[in-house]
């Protein structure tokens, strides 16, 4: 029974220079941080995020791989991935046939990467980036020709990748992506 | 032509004009932007962001308030149809304009040609004028006739009995020790700074004009999370920004009352004749004492949260009140042993 | 303390009350009469269950009625801590109606007024039955019953993509 | 001449507060909220007699979604990320404990391996959680620094969540069975990293914010909550721990890996704000100490699939394939529409904010029968109308910033 409740006191605050040192501890940390401020903002669209490859951004669809078993339809919770059919050809019969394809609503998903982690064949892969901005909602409802490629990413054009490290001192470190050196 | 000049000068220098136009209103709007940039910087720099940017990146952001104050001049200014009209309007323009009041009877040089008043009462009249502004508050709360800015204009009713008491007998310490109303002879008996022989009554002073100006961690009426924006609930556009800069003009005339009573007026400089070291110099530092006086008080923000307001009654009333009355009694103790 | 240690305490407890044991996975409930339910739920909380964690509801249609447990457990008393114990009742789904248990455990009382917009059962005698979470409209609809289905799109999809 | 709550008295109640007399009519009727800086999509509809709070009602349900009946349309898996957006920061400690509802009902129990991953995951986003909670304190009480630095540092957490999950905050992590996700290889270290940053950094915080003379004075003997109180009105988590009630739901019935890790569970005895905010402050340092011991098993660890072999042994070979190279576990197919036994399941565990409960009722199919939830926030609501009145309109915001009450939470 490793875990057990502890009962504790705060810390107790008497005498006549108890509120004196408190004011004098907070005064000396918010001139420490006013002389030294360790800033971690992050300045968007100037610079953005270079996310690692597990993270779960937009979804793209590897037609080849498909095997059209709506796996993926059928797992997503907000509805966002469903399944349209498609009449098409048959390359070897030259049959026509009919199809079921994935299509994605990004007015709906979560990102939730369910999708991905339930593909039999690993035709779904996340891009590790998602803030995409859309003129309309029309456009953001993605048809078979939009799934099959990753989106465009426009802050990739404008910013510096950067990328946050976690350190000892600061918390999080700002580092420009490619190099990995200190900014 | 030199004559023209001379002659526009001496309209523009003439004290009254200068004092209450030049440094009353002019002067503390730059003040106060600079003010308002220099607090969001400072307080941007503990809590580890950038604060003002986006705006002209070089000069780390200084138009911003620029930009502010556009936007709030051509906002609208919705009067709500409940609210007392008349005095819905006027209340935070008489506001404002009694904050910078008192600039106008403080000496800003010691050369009599440049006083904009008998200086024999000056210290009692500016102090006086201090007292007059905040009553406007609670007649814009008051006026709004909405439940959020009645709470606050009583909350700021509540804290003017607090603080009034406090300021006035703080800075009067210093008339006490030099044994005179005179603001000029004030600034020029202190060979010493007077917060040096005083500090206690200038820290009495220093709280209760953070008080006064609803500084944290005294932003009581305009406490947020229960009073939403306090007496300024209802106000939106230029009364709004006229609401909220009210505080930092009034914050400024504190603080050059401040720096003549307790930081030397304009010492080490010693005025001589004319206009420009008789009085442009002198008054620009007092101006820069002012606005570093104020650099310091905008430091609370990022320090402190609010007291509650009986907690800062309280406070006023147990703490900083006998501080006021040892400072007084300081002053006396000092007038008896000659030391100014 | 496991199930079985608390069941005894609790049938000992509501000796003299009729009640049906059901075990569940992580719990254990006795559901009495509508009648013997505060009773039993105050005799409970002399043994020591002194909140409700959670007053559950399940509507079983088929069957005509509503199941509402208390699950009660212990903050006082670290033994009993352990374990969640159910004391319930079953009213019909026409005119649901039971007497409150605010009275006994105080706590039970938002989650009464939340039964009370979700199902429409009628809790007598409590202090403040108004809704909590619904607005009017909606709370009439009773939208935990099971008259009321939430339906789920086809994975199938016939209009086509707009983008 | 006492304060009265709905009727009664509240010194009968046992509680105390402010002395005032009673007042039939004349009140004062303050809507604080749902659009309100400080309140969020809550309202309290508090009626006062000068300055002095003599009635509190909480009106709730500004954010409203019917989680309970959305959850029976749907299967079983599907209500995982439904169920994290009641606390969206605290995503993993909301939804485990519907997982260990569901194992409970299937009757498997998940490798080691998917235990003490969750385990990690729960204290990352228990800390980031508190250090939310902390930061929504300090702007009720008008601290902006605390929100500012809490959210910032909050930072570090979800940086952390990211790593291990690949979502920043939505991770619906933990699986029937097991956990989604392995630690990338350099986790360990980043972690290491980032518990030696927050123990440091505590110390800061406690100087700025909780030891601050300006923030003591405003928590110190405010909404006191009476350990007997406490249990009547059967508030949970911190609060209930800063009013000396040691009940903690990963000590009553330890899931996941809280039976092998070694930590304290912090109890006050004073029920004040400023206890409050010191049973979360002490518990982001046990926090602390879990994610180091968890970090530690899982690298001492050798790698395997953090899911029961029921869902694992009969899985494709490029399932492991996957796995191997990215440390991803793949779901099979089964999982979309999988048919639970029938059965009833409860389970319970402890999010930041308190102890959540589930009661999963399955009759057989792929979508649950019930599915009730008692969020912590819903059950502390009860603390506005019992303990706000007597205190004063300016102690609103330290009680709704102590209880750390979150509207989507308590509204589901």
């Amino acid at each position: 029974m490793p875990a057990r409740p502890v009962v504790k006191r705060l810390p107790a605050r008497r005498g006549l220079f108890a509120g004196f040192k408190g004011n004098v501890d907070a005064i000396t940390i918010g001139l420490k941080y006013l002389v030294d401020p360790k800033r971690i903002t992050l300045i968007y669209p100037n610079e953005y995020i270079k996310l690692d490859p597990g993270y779960r951004g937009f979804i793209v669809l590897e037609p080849k791989k498909c095997i059209n078993c709506s796996s993926c339809a059928r797992i997503c919770p907000a509805a966002a991935m469903r399944m349209i059919r498609r009449m098409e050809e048959d390359p070897k019969t030259g049959k026509k046939k009919m199809k079921l394809w994935p299509v994605i609503n990004y007015q709906r998903c979560i990102f939730c990467g369910y999708c991905v982690d339930v593909c039999p064949t690993e035709a779904l892969y996340t891009v590790p980036y998602h803030d995409i901005v859309y003129e309309n909602m029309a456009e953001m409802d993605w048809g078979l020709e939009t799934f099959v490629k990753p989106p465009e990413y426009p802050t990739a054009k404008e910013g510096i990748p950067v990328k946050y490290i976690v350190d000892e001192e600061k918390g999080l470190v700002k580092v420009r992506a490619e190099e990995g050196e200190e900014e | 032509m030199a004559g023209i000049i001379d002659l526009i000068l001496s309209i523009i220098f003439y004290p009254p004009i200068y004092q209450l136009v030049l440094v009353g209103l002019t002067g503390s709007l730059v003040v106060v932007i600079f003010i308002i940039w220099f607090e969001r910087k400072a307080t941007a720099r503990v809590q580890r962001r950038l604060g003002p940017y986006h705006i002209a990146p070089r000069l780390a952001g200084l138009p911003q308030l620029v930009a502010d104050l556009i936007r709030y001049a051509f906002q609208e200014v919705i009067i709500p149809r409940t609210a007392d009209r008349e005095l819905f309007v006027l209340a935070p323009i008489v506001a404002t304009v009694l904050s910078i009041l008192p600039i106008a009877v403080v000496p800003l040089t010691s050369n009599p040609a440049y006083w904009p008043i008998p200086m024999d009462y000056s210290i009692l009249v500016a102090l006086a004028l201090t007292t007059v502004s905040p009553i406007f508050l609670i007649v814009a709360g008051w006026a709004s006739n909405n439940k959020f800015s009645i709470i606050g204009g009583v909350r700021e009713a509540f804290v003017i009995t607090a603080y009034e008491m406090i300021a006035i007998m703080s800075i009067l310490s210093a008339s006490a020790a030099v044994l005179t109303f005179n603001l000029v002879e004030i600034v020029e008996a202190q060979r010493i700074w007077y917060i040096l022989l005083n500090p206690i009554a200038f820290l009495a002073a220093f709280l209760s004009v953070l008080m006064a100006t609803s500084g944290f961690p005294f932003e009581i009426p305009e406490s947020e999370n229960e009073v939403v924006a306090g007496p300024f609930t209802e106000y939106s556009g230029l009364l709004y920004g006229l609401n909220m800069g009210a505080a930092y003009m009034k914050r400024f005339a504190f603080s050059i009352l401040m720096v003549l009573v307790f930081l030397g007026g304009w010492s080490p400089y010693t005025p001589g004749e004319g206009i420009l070291s008789g009085y442009l110099i002198p008054s620009l530092i007092v101006v820069a004492k002012a606005a570093i006086l104020m650099m310091i008080f905008s430091l609370t923000r990022s320090i402190y949260g609010r007291f509650r307001l009986d907690q800062a009654l309280e406070g006023a009333w147990r703490l900083v009140f006998p501080m006021a009355v040892l400072g007084f009694g300081l002053a006396l103790l000092e007038a008896y042993l000659g030391v100014m | 303390m496991d199930l079985a240690q608390a069941r005894k305490i609790v049938e000992e407890a509501l000796s003299g009350i009729e009640a049906r044991v059901e075990e569940g996975r992580g719990f254990i409930e006795f559901i009495v009469s509508k009648e013997n339910l505060v009773e039993a739920a105050s005799r409970l909380k002399k043994a020591g269950f002194d909140h409700v964690k959670s007053l559950t509801v399940v509507d079983y249609k088929a069957e005509g009625k509503f199941k509402i447990v208390y699950y009660v457990s212990s903050y006082l008393n670290e033994d009993l801590a352990g374990v969640i114990v159910g004391i319930g009742t079953e009213v019909p789904r026409d005119n649901p109606k039971m007497p409150t248990l605010v009275y006994v455990w105080r706590s039970a009382e938002f989650q009464e007024r939340e039964v009370f917009e979700f199902f429409g059962i009628d809790f007598e005698d409590h202090p403040d039955l108004r809704l909590l979470l619904l607005t009017p409209q909606v709370a009439e609809k009773r939208p935990l019953r099971k008259d009321f289905i939430v339906k789920e799109e086809p994975i199938i999809r016939t209009t086509p993509p707009t983008g | 001449m006492s304060v009265w709550v709905y009727g009664e008295q509240k010194s009968e109640l046992g509680l105390e507060g402010t002395i005032t007399r009673k007042i039939e009519e004349d009140l004062y009727e303050v809507f604080i909220g749902p659009q309100h800086p400080g309140s969020g999509h809550m309202r309290i509809i508090i009626r006062i007699d000068g300055d002095i709070i003599v009635e509190a009602d909480p009106d709730m349900g500004y954010v409203h979604r019917t989680m309970e009946k959305l959850a029976e349309g749907r299967e079983w898996i599907k209500n995982v990320p439904l169920f994290e957006r009641m606390a969206i920061q605290d995503a993993c400690n909301v939804t485990v404990s519907y997982i260990i509802a569901l194992e409970r009902i299937l009757d498997i129990e998940p490798p080691p391996r998917a235990k003490y991953l969750r385990t990690l995951l729960c204290e990352i986003n228990r800390i980031a959680a508190h250090l939310y909670g902390f930061g929504i304190f300090g702007v009720f009480i008008g601290h902006s620094t605390m929100y500012m630095w809490s959210f910032a540092d909050r930072e570090v957490m979800v940086e952390l969540a990211e790593r291990l999950t690949g979502a920043r905050l939505t991770h619906s992590y933990p699986i029937p069975g097991g956990a989604r996700k392995d630690i990338p290889q350099d986790f360990p270290q980043a972690a290491r990293k980032a518990v030696r940053y927050f123990r440091r950094r505590l110390e800061e915080y406690r100087k700025i914010f909780l030891d601050n003379p300006v923030t003591r004075k405003r928590l110190e003997g405010v909404g006191i909550i009476p350990k007997k109180i406490a249990a009547e009105l059967g508030v949970v988590g911190p609060v209930a721990r800063a009013s000396g009630i040691k009940y903690d739901a990963r000590l009553a019935e330890p899931y996941d890996a809280y039976d092998e890790v070694e930590f304290e569970v912090p109890v006050f005895e004073e029920g004040d704000a400023l206890a409050r905010a010191w049973v979360k402050f002490e518990e982001i340092k046990q926090s602390l100490r879990i994610i180091e011991q968890a970090v530690d098993w899982l690298e001492r660890h050798p790698r395997e699939a953090p899911i029961h072999d029921r869902f694992w042994a009969k899985s494709p070979p490029l399932w492991k394939k996957v796995f191997e190279a990215e440390g991803r576990v793949k779901l099979l197919p089964l999982m979309a529409n999988m048919k639970l036994p029938p059965g009833r399941a409860m389970a319970r565990s402890e999010t930041a904010r308190g102890e959540i409960i589930y009661y999963v009722e399955s009759d057989g199919k792929s979508t649950p029968y019930r599915v009730r939830i008692v969020s912590p926030s819903a059950r502390n609501a009860i603390v506005f109308k019992y303990i706000a009145p007597g205190y004063k309109v300016m102690d609103l915001p330290t009680i709704y910033g102590s209880i750390d009450y979150f509207p989507p939470e308590a509204d589901r």
